[in-house]
């Protein structure tokens, strides 16, 4: 058995957004369908943590809600620790879900604003039934103080908390039934660079601590830099390279990974001259055809307006780029 | 002169055979004419009719002189012709008269100004039942194809329903149905010219606002004038008051035959047993009733009917003073120690206070034990459940057309066979009583009859068969100027109207 | 005692606290509804026992004794010798009973519904919002008086009058229900998609205890606000359909029955049978409306 | 567009076809017509004969298909009460109702937004908080109350105003208005006022609140950023941005005005086609209360159907989105 | 400094609240000069948005401006009426928000944004002002701008109504641009087109900016100076290049150092401990102190003004102040 914990496979994800049925056959228009999520395959290895980057609309939330189960895809499989997800139901499912969980982007909306800070991290616990009575507020204590609150903070309410404090409960909530996956869309675009800093650094402790492992989502590729082992770079729904962390920002294969590095202000005030970026992110419903990225690509070849590229390899992983090809070749 | 006259309700059409309805009757008076007419005493007078007799000869056959020069509004001379015509056509199958006319055999002309009634038998009170079948033009009706009154089967409106051509003082200028109907005194009428030149009638049927019509000068007669603003209008300036008794008398009855109520909560039939009834008669607050429900506009009356109607007699119209006691005890007698509770119905938009009066009642039956239940609901609800036995214990208001007592007991003492007691929701059943009411019927010795009349009342008294509330008064309230009195069948003749104090 | 302080302490509290308006309007609330609730014990009469009035008192004006019994009444009697002081509270008895009992109805109704139709989305919404469209596009008078006519068919003759109040409850509660159903499930469909739920969602929540525990506590403002206008609507159907003819029996009136009793006698100087019942119906419905009113805003965190 | 409007001419179809047999089942249930039809003195067996005939002994779906029957050829029968076509009937009536309906409507509406965009833009002045507490007399009252008093008032005491009715009418072709004549617009302004205060202070609240909610959006701050003038703001950009929650309220107003014309109609004598129906009512004139409740759940469907129209005008991005898929 | 375009001084904004006044702008100093851009950084809730509020008057209510003066070219805005304020609005002062989703109003189309705005402030025919704002809209980007114009908010992306936006801010030429946080409702890519825009069209037309933003990277590119505000203070003002290479303020120093980069490794970020301090429990002296791993007791005692230190600089902080500096060692010892 692979170390992988986390395994997708041609993973693809519709979404029917045509009009009402009496429209379609009055103006004779087709079904149609946005395609959030197309034929995505990665892996995640045990206590690594692997990033999603993307513009917005790119799919990344799409595959986050796939990977825990919000949402069924459309096609294609996920395989957590060997099993498959799909059909999965009953016990095994529920011991499934425990050992998986997921922190949201914003703290202001993950945590239902009438309960109590205690109750909130409790619910997986009585959810899955792991302790009773007096044990789930010692331990709902335990929680809160391993990330960086008190005890006594059980018996408040949400708003009572700044952001930054908030999204340590959903933290905390994520680690009450002891998950050894945690899926984190984005988990401090909504926090202050300084208070974003506590986050990420007790993230980092966490997966230190308890060996975590993390699917990563964020569109900020310094954060995401400074958090992943592994970098997918999503574009229209569509993996178009995959790499190791390091690699990816000293060398982008692909020329969207390029574009996206080139957009990132420079705070080091090293004076470089950035390309600037052309376009906006086309139409998911009628994405251009051939290789998606091409109207806005330098690159682009009259080849890319027709057929759409597949993966190549690049040293530490792939990319899909008929540029690739030919660099390669 | 112009007199803006306001009541509750309109006419339901113009067609004069069509609906036998108060309102309706009252205002075809003024457009067509019947051959007798009733004055404000009662007494039958001289219309299109100028006399009319049971034939010397066929003591089965009526015999009516017209009255010559008549003209009808389009100009035509009223004949005998008209008249056999319109009464046949009151006599059809969808005319809401035909009952009235029930014992006609056949209607022959004898020469322009005679015309003889063939009955099936004597039936010496036949001419009381005229006083609302009108006369129409045969001519005008052959024309306009309305030889027939209304039939809802046919699916098509009638002519005669918004057009009219009578003989009566006053000739249609326009109507709305419901708004509005406008009408002009007939230059070539028979009679004295009205005073009224200008007749326009307008239905306001929420009394709040037609009194205040009234007040605020834009009507100038109201009939119908709610019981409890009569006083107030009274001491208003500029406003008076007629007041006079209706030929109606208003009663409770219930079902004193079957073996079991439905509404009961006891395994017998209360009402049943003499003692609950005699209670019952004790428990009404006559004077009460009168002096708060209505304001004193009432004759209360033991008697289940008006003065007007021949056999009436002060001894039964007598009533003594409400005694609890003695009525809860006679309940207790009659097996009931606890009581006993029924349901009470009441229409609550058909007579004058009539929910009220039916509350009042519950509240004295409670004294005695009898624990009523009100259900009091629309017309259109209450008098089903009558005709068809579904209540115990019931309000009801019988106004009598004739003027006589076999109209009385026809309805609602006779057991319930053919013609007889469509309206005897209290079930009584007397062999002996049915057989002398059919009787009255063709009895002509008026003394012999008036005799048998006094006999059935005296066993429908002591059987206790209704217990009659009062008789209920009628209020016209108008502008000082105006003369008008009260028709005790609440039918006012504009022509009667005079100006000036 | 800490939980008490914290109540002191909301925003709700200290809104509250700062609304001359809203004071007045809950202190009278509350007097006619303690005076509504305790009729039985400090109404100097039972009006609704029908065997203890003397129809002679009838009509006696207010503060002046009888000119037959003698009896002096604080707001003078009705048509029936009733006290109209007591039969205000037993009638408001009637009144606050049917519109809490109507709004209690078609807040189950629709929150029940809107809950369901925000939930599940897809044909189930479609289905409940199109019949939603359909009761809207109906004015809820004639839904009343509809449904009031069908339950006098269905139900038997001697049951009709304990059923009466039942059947006017439902009648008014049915034609009130869309208000709910569609805010709720707005706010449903809003909540559902946020976070906390998805986080529910994601350990495996029952559905039927995250709509329950998570999204029902979230959309129970509006649905508050909507209630308490709710009330003095449905207070005011009543009245409005006991003058159409339908409603409570006449023996023991409500607010809105008095009133069309009352309004038989506006002409004929017996103005205290009007007045002191419509006072007694305005000021109820009035201070439940600017109650309602208040916390609308008062729950509405964008207008602070 | 048009798949939405066809869509809507289904669902209205569907909405008739409930009301209709709804209104059926509840028939027999308001009493017996023909109590009302004969004189006292008609036989047992003679109304019997005419329960037959007028067929109100048959099951009522027989009875409602039969109806349907005719109804879809536009015929509704003749009146049981007023022996006059129903059809006729109703749209002699038609005219008054509309007219009152749409008269307190516009009064309705003319000054609910105008006192709702007043009671926002002064928040917390004294004549905003007068005018909101004062309003909601108007629904702390019943209507029928509402319309005495004012009979009281203007017609009995101050003898300003008529009572009752409707005034002088015009005949327009098939339209008679009482627009024309003074009596008929005097006549029209108690029953008017009575129909639209209830209307008046939900507008009036619903556009204050509205109000309230888009004038703290980012376009109108932005809009103010740019300079604009108060009146432009206010009047430009928030009150049309209000109008669309706004039209679709007082379209269904619209709607319900119809439906409590039946309590003003009765209190003014007002000859709409409400007074008809409760007079119907009373008599259980079948055929009357039947086509009227059609002709309402018609009324209905057409307020909707102009009322989801006027979304389209208002607000652009419900049309058809020619640009949708542009960049 | 009587050249300088916007001058705010000491402005101080308040909120009566039902807890007592909330202070949230205290003594806030600085100036822009002509055709400069000044950034405005700082967390969430420290008073940025504020400040841009006040300057162009738009606060709203129950906030006012309980302090201080604004003054624009000398003259004083901060107490002008209503109308005459409007009249700057727009005119000398644009203003660009963040959500160019919400920004516009969705019922009317772009021209009909446009040429109203154009026509409240300049005396233009319809066509005229048609015509401007056409030349506008291809100015900022937008392609096939005639036929473009004529169309409704909703039918542009994103990136586009941001450029509208842009377009209805400078359509009066204003002299000086408030830009609020104009990028962070956008795509990452397209984030930097419209910085870019915004810095070359103010430069072309020689509007000074004030750009308020969170964003490090931003003001790093793109300002000429960077205020630093932290709890409604002023922190730390001055040229960019010295703040973010060499930051003074023990805050900006700490802020610095938690912002992830695309070129250090560094394990762990810099952080600073806690959160920024709720408007109604600023704490006593120095409002950064809890949070402060440098304080000393004065930090605690007083709070300190802006001191200068020279280049335009200044820095609200007791480590620069001598004296106190001077003591703390002395107690040190
Ligand atoms: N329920 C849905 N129905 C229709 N389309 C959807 C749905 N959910 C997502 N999409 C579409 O799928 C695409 C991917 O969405 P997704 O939320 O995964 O993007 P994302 O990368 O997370 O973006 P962001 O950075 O904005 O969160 C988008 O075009 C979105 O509009
Ligand atoms: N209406 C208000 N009442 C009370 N406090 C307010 C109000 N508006 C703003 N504040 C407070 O003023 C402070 C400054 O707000 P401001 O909007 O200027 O922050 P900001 O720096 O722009 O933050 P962000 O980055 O979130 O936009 C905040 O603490 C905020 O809570
Ligand atoms: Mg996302
Ligand atoms: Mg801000």
């Amino acid at each position: 058995m692979s170390d992988a914990l986390l395994k997708i496979d041609h993973l693809t994800r519709y979404f029917d957004v045509s009009k009402p049925w009496l429209n379609r056959v009055l103006e004779r228009e087709e079904k149609q369908y946005l395609t959030a999520v197309a034929d995505v395959s990665f892996e995640i290895k045990r206590g690594e943590t692997f990033a999603l980057v993307g513009e917005s609309g790119s799919g990344k939330s799409t595959i986050a809600k796939m990977v825990v189960g919000l949402l069924g895809a459309s096609e294609g499989t996920i395989a957590f620790d060997g099993h498959r997800m799909t059909g999965t139901a009953g016990a095994e499912m529920r011991e499934l879900r425990r050992r998986f969980q997921m922190i949201f982007q914003d703290p202001f909306a993950s945590l239902n604003p009438r309960w109590r800070v205690g109750d909130i991290i409790a619910e997986p616990i009585h959810t899955f039934g792991l302790l009773k009575g007096a044990d789930v507020s010692n331990r709902v204590g335990e929680l809160l103080d391993t990330v960086g609150l008190s005890a006594k903070d059980a018996e408040k309410f949400p708003h009572e908390f700044s952001g930054g404090q908030r999204q340590r409960i959903a933290i905390a909530r994520a680690l009450s039934s002891k998950p050894e996956f945690i899926v984190c869309d984005e988990p401090t675009s909504a926090l202050d660079v300084s208070v974003q800093a506590q986050i990420l650094n007790l993230m980092k402790d966490l997966q230190d601590e308890m060996g975590l492992t993390y699917l990563f989502i964020s569109h900020d590729l310094s954060v995401v830099r400074h958090m992943a082992n592994r970098i997918g770079v999503l574009y229209l729904g569509r993996l178009v390279e995959v790499a190791d962390g390091k690699r990816l920002f000293t060398d982008p294969q692909h020329p969207y990974t390029r574009m996206l590095l080139d957009a990132v202000p420079d705070l080091a005030l090293s004076g470089r001259r950035r390309k600037p970026v052309e376009g906006e992110i086309p139409n998911p419903i009628n994405p251009p055809p051939g290789c998606a990225f091409h109207p806005r690509c330098p690159l682009a070849m009259p080849r890319c307006k027709v057929d759409a590229p597949l993966a190549v390899a690049t040293a530490t992983g792939y990319a899909a780029c008929f540029a690739l090809d030919q660099k390669t070749a | 002169e112009t007199l803006r006259w306001a009541r509750v309700a309109d006419a339901l059409t113009l067609d004069p055979h069509s609906q036998n309805e108060g309102p309706t009757s009252t205002l075809l008076h003024h457009i067509y004419e019947t051959l007798v007419g009733r004055a404000t005493d009662g007494s039958l007078q001289p219309r299109l009719a100028t006399e009319w007799m049971i034939s010397a000869e066929d003591p089965t056959v009526w015999v009516f002189k017209l009255r010559e020069g008549v003209k009808f509004h389009d100009g035509s001379d009223f004949t005998a012709e008209d008249v056999v015509f319109s009464l046949d056509r009151a006599r059809a199958e969808s005319s809401g008269f035909k009952a009235l006319h029930s014992a006609v055999e056949s209607v022959s002309m004898v020469d322009d100004y005679t015309v003889h009634v063939k009955m099936t038998g004597p039936s010496p009170l036949y001419v009381q039942n005229l006083t609302n079948t009108f006369v129409m033009d045969k001519g005008w009706a052959e024309a306009n194809d309305v030889v027939l009154p209304q039939n809802f089967a046919a699916g098509e409106e009638n002519f005669a329903v918004r057009n009219t051509n009578g003989t009566g003082p006053y000739t249609l200028v326009s109507r709305d149905p419901e708004v509005r109907t406008v009408m002009a005194a007939f230059a070539d009428h028979w009679d004295t010219a009205p005073a009224v030149t200008e007749i326009i009638y307008t239905p306001i049927a929420e009394a709040a606002t037609r009194v205040a019509a009234l007040l605020s000068g834009e009507v100038d007669v109201v009939q119908d004038v709610p019981v409890q603003d009569i006083a107030r209008l009274q001491q208003t300036d500029g406003i008076k008051i007629a007041t006079g008794p209706e030929n109606r008398n208003i009663f409770f009855s219930y079902d004193m035959t079957s073996d079991k109520l439905i509404s009961a909560n006891v395994d017998d039939n209360p009402f049943k047993k003499p003692e609950v009834r005699e209670a019952l008669s004790l428990v009404i607050d006559r004077d009460a009733i009168q002096q708060v429900v209505m304001r004193g506009q009432s004759q209360p009356t033991a008697a289940p009917l008006p003065p007007f109607v021949n056999g009436w007699t002060a001894e039964m119209s007598a009533y003594g003073k409400p005694d609890y006691e003695r009525a809860a005890a006679l309940v207790a007698e009659a097996g009931y120690p606890d009581g006993f509770s029924i349901d009470l119905h009441c229409p609550n938009d058909r007579y004058l206070n009539d929910e009220a009066i039916c509350q009042a009642l519950v509240g004295m039956l409670g004294r005695a034990k009898i624990n009523a239940n009100l259900v009091s609901q629309s017309r259109s609800l209450h008098f089903p459940l009558i005709e068809k036995w579904e209540t115990d214990f019931y309000l009801l208001g019988w106004g009598v057309p004739t003027f006589d007592s076999a109209y009385i007991f026809n309805f609602l003492v006779h057991s319930r066979e053919d013609s007889y007691g469509s309206y005897n929701g209290s079930r009584y059943s007397n062999p002996d009583l049915d057989a002398k009411i059919e009787q009255l019927a063709t009895l002509t010795d008026l003394a012999a009859r008036d005799a048998l009349i006094a006999e059935i009342w005296g066993k429908v008294m002591e059987d206790r068969v209704f217990l009659s509330v009062h008789n209920q008064m009628l209020a016209y309230a108008m502008k000082d100027s105006i003369n008008l009195d009260v028709h005790p069948e609440n039918q006012p003749k504009m022509t009667t109207v005079t100006f000036g104090n | 005692m800490n939980r008490l302080a914290r109540m002191w302490d909301s925003d709700i509290a200290w809104s509250f606290r700062h609304s001359p308006v809203a004071i007045v309007a809950s202190v009278v609330a509350l007097i006619i509804i303690m005076g509504a609730v305790l009729a039985p014990w400090i109404a100097p009469f039972n009006p609704f026992d029908s065997a203890s009035l003397n129809l002679m008192d009838g009509f006696t004006p207010p503060g002046v004794p009888n000119q037959f019994t003698g009896n002096s009444y604080l707001m003078g009697t009705d048509n029936q010798g009733r006290d109209i002081f007591s039969t205000i509270l037993y009638g408001a008895r009637i009144s606050l009973f049917v519109g809490f009992a109507a709004v209690v109805f078609s807040m189950v109704l629709g929150i029940g519904l809107g809950l369901l139709a925000g939930w599940r989305g897809g044909w189930v919404d479609s289905l409940l919002m199109r019949i939603a469209d359909v009761q809207l596009s109906f004015p809820s008078i004639l839904i009343a008086l509809l449904i009031f006519g069908v339950a006098r068919g269905f139900i038997p003759p001697t049951m009709r009058e304990e059923v009466a109040i039942w059947v006017l409850i439902v009648s008014i509660g049915l034609s009130d229900w869309v208000q709910y159903a569609r805010v709720v499930r707005g706010a449903a469909m809003v909540e559902k998609s946020k976070e906390y739920v998805q986080a529910a969602r994601v350990i495996g929540v029952h559905p039927t205890r995250i709509v329950l525990r998570h999204i029902l506590p979230n959309v129970m403002g509006p649905v508050l606000v909507i209630a308490t206008i709710g009330l003095a609507l449905a207070i005011i159907a009543e009245a409005t359909l006991s003058f159409l003819g339908v409603g409570v029996p006449p023996t023991q009136p409500s607010l809105g029955t008095l009133i069309r009793i009352g309004q038989q006698y506006l002409f004929s100087g017996e103005w205290w049978i009007i007045l002191f019942p419509s006072i007694a119906l305005l000021l109820l419905a009035l201070s439940v409306n600017l109650l309602g009113d208040w916390l609308r805003d008062a729950l509405n965190p964008r207008l602070r | 567009m048009l798949a939405y409007i066809i869509r809507r001419i289904l669902q209205s179809v569907l909405v008739m076809l409930v009301v209709a047999l709804v209104s059926f089942a509840l028939f027999r249930y308001v009493g017996d017509p023909i109590n009302s039809m004969v004189g006292q003195e008609t036989t047992i067996a003679d109304r019997e004969a005419l329960r037959e005939l007028l067929g109100l002994n048959d099951p009522f779906l027989t009875q409602f298909a039969t109806f349907i029957g005719r109804a879809v050829q536009g015929d509704f029968g003749i009146s049981y009460r007023l022996q006059q076509p129903v059809m006729e009937l109703i749209l002699s009536r038609l005219p008054a109702t509309l007219e009152l309906a749409l008269v307190s409507g516009v009064l309705a509406f003319v000054f609910g937004v105008g006192f709702g965009v007043y009671t926002a833009l002064r928040r917390n002045g004294w004549l905003s908080n007068t005018i909101m507490t004062v309003s909601l007399i108007g629904v702390s009252l019943p209507t029928f109350l509402i319309g005495v008093l004012l009979i009281w008032v203007f017609a009995v005491e101050l003898q300003w105003l008529p009572s009752f009715g409707r005034g002088d009418t015009v005949q327009i072709g098939n339209w008679t208005t009482g627009l024309l004549t003074p009596s008929g617009r005097a006549s029209l302004v108690l029953p008017a006022i009575t129909l639209g205060l209830y209307q008046m202070t939900l507008i009036m609240r619903l556009v204050r609140a509205e109000m309230l909610e888009v004038l703290r959006t980012d376009y109108i701050k932005f809009a103010r950023a740019r300079g604009l003038s108060n009146r432009a703001v206010h009047f430009g950009h928030a009150l049309k941005n209000t109008m669309v929650p706004v039209i679709t309220i007082t379209g269904l107003q619209l709607g319900s005005i119809i439906a409590f014309a039946i309590i003003t109609e009765t209190v003014f004598q007002w000859p709409g086609v409400g007074a008809l129906f409760i007079n119907s009512v009373r008599f259980v004139d079948v055929p009357v209360m039947a086509a009227y409740l059609m002709l309402i759940a018609l009324v209905f469907v057409i307020i909707n159907l102009i009322v989801d129209l006027l979304y389209y005008v208002v607000d652009p991005r419900l049309r058809v989105d020619r640009a949708a898929t542009r960049h | 400094m009587t050249d300088a375009l916007l001058s705010v001084r000491n402005l101080r904004v308040e909120f009566p609240t039902r807890r007592g006044i909330l202070t949230a702008i205290d003594d806030v100093s600085f100036d822009i000069m002509p055709g400069e851009v000044l950034g405005v950084v700082g967390e969430s809730g420290a008073g940025k948005s504020l400040t841009g509020a006040a300057i162009i008057g738009l606060l709203e209510p129950p906030g006012r401006i309980a302090g201080g003066e604004i003054l624009l070219k000398g003259q004083r805005i901060d107490n002008l009426d209503a109308e005459s304020m409007r009249r700057i609005r727009g005119k000398r002062i644009g203003m660009v928000f963040q959500d160019p989703l919400t920004s516009l109003n969705p019922l009317y189309t772009v021209a009909q944004q446009l040429i109203e705005t154009i026509r409240t402030h300049m005396d233009l025919s319809d066509a005229e002002a048609r015509r401007r704002a056409i030349a506008l809209l291809d100015r900022v980007g937008i392609p096939a701008a005639a036929r473009r114009i004529d169309d409704y908010p909703h039918h542009f992306s994103g990136g586009m109504r941001q450029r509208v936006v842009i377009a209805l801010a400078l359509c009066a030429e204003p002299e000086l641009v408030i830009a609020d946080e104009p990028t962070t409702a956008l795509d990452v890519s397209v984030q930097s087109q419209i910085i870019d825009l915004i810095k070359e069209i103010c430069a072309e037309r020689g509007a000074a900016v004030m750009l308020i933003t969170h964003d490090m990277g931003v003001i790093a590119e793109t300002a000429d100076r960077v205020a630093v505000l932290y709890a409604g203070r002023l922190a730390e003002i001055g040229p960019v290049r010295e703040v973010i290479t060499a930051a003074e303020h023990p805050y900006t120093s700490g802020l610095m150092g938690s912002i992830p980069t695309l070129t250090q490794d560094n394990a762990r970020l810099v952080q600073i401990p806690g959160a920024m301090p709720r408007l109604n429990a600023i704490p006593q002296g120095c409002a950064f102190n809890p949070r402060c791993e440098r304080a000393f007791d004065r930090c605690f005692r007083d709070r300190p003004d802006p001191i200068e230190r020279g280049d335009g600089r200044k820095v609200a902080c007791w480590l620069y102040d001598a004296a106190s500096v001077a003591t703390k060692e002395k107690a040190d010892v």
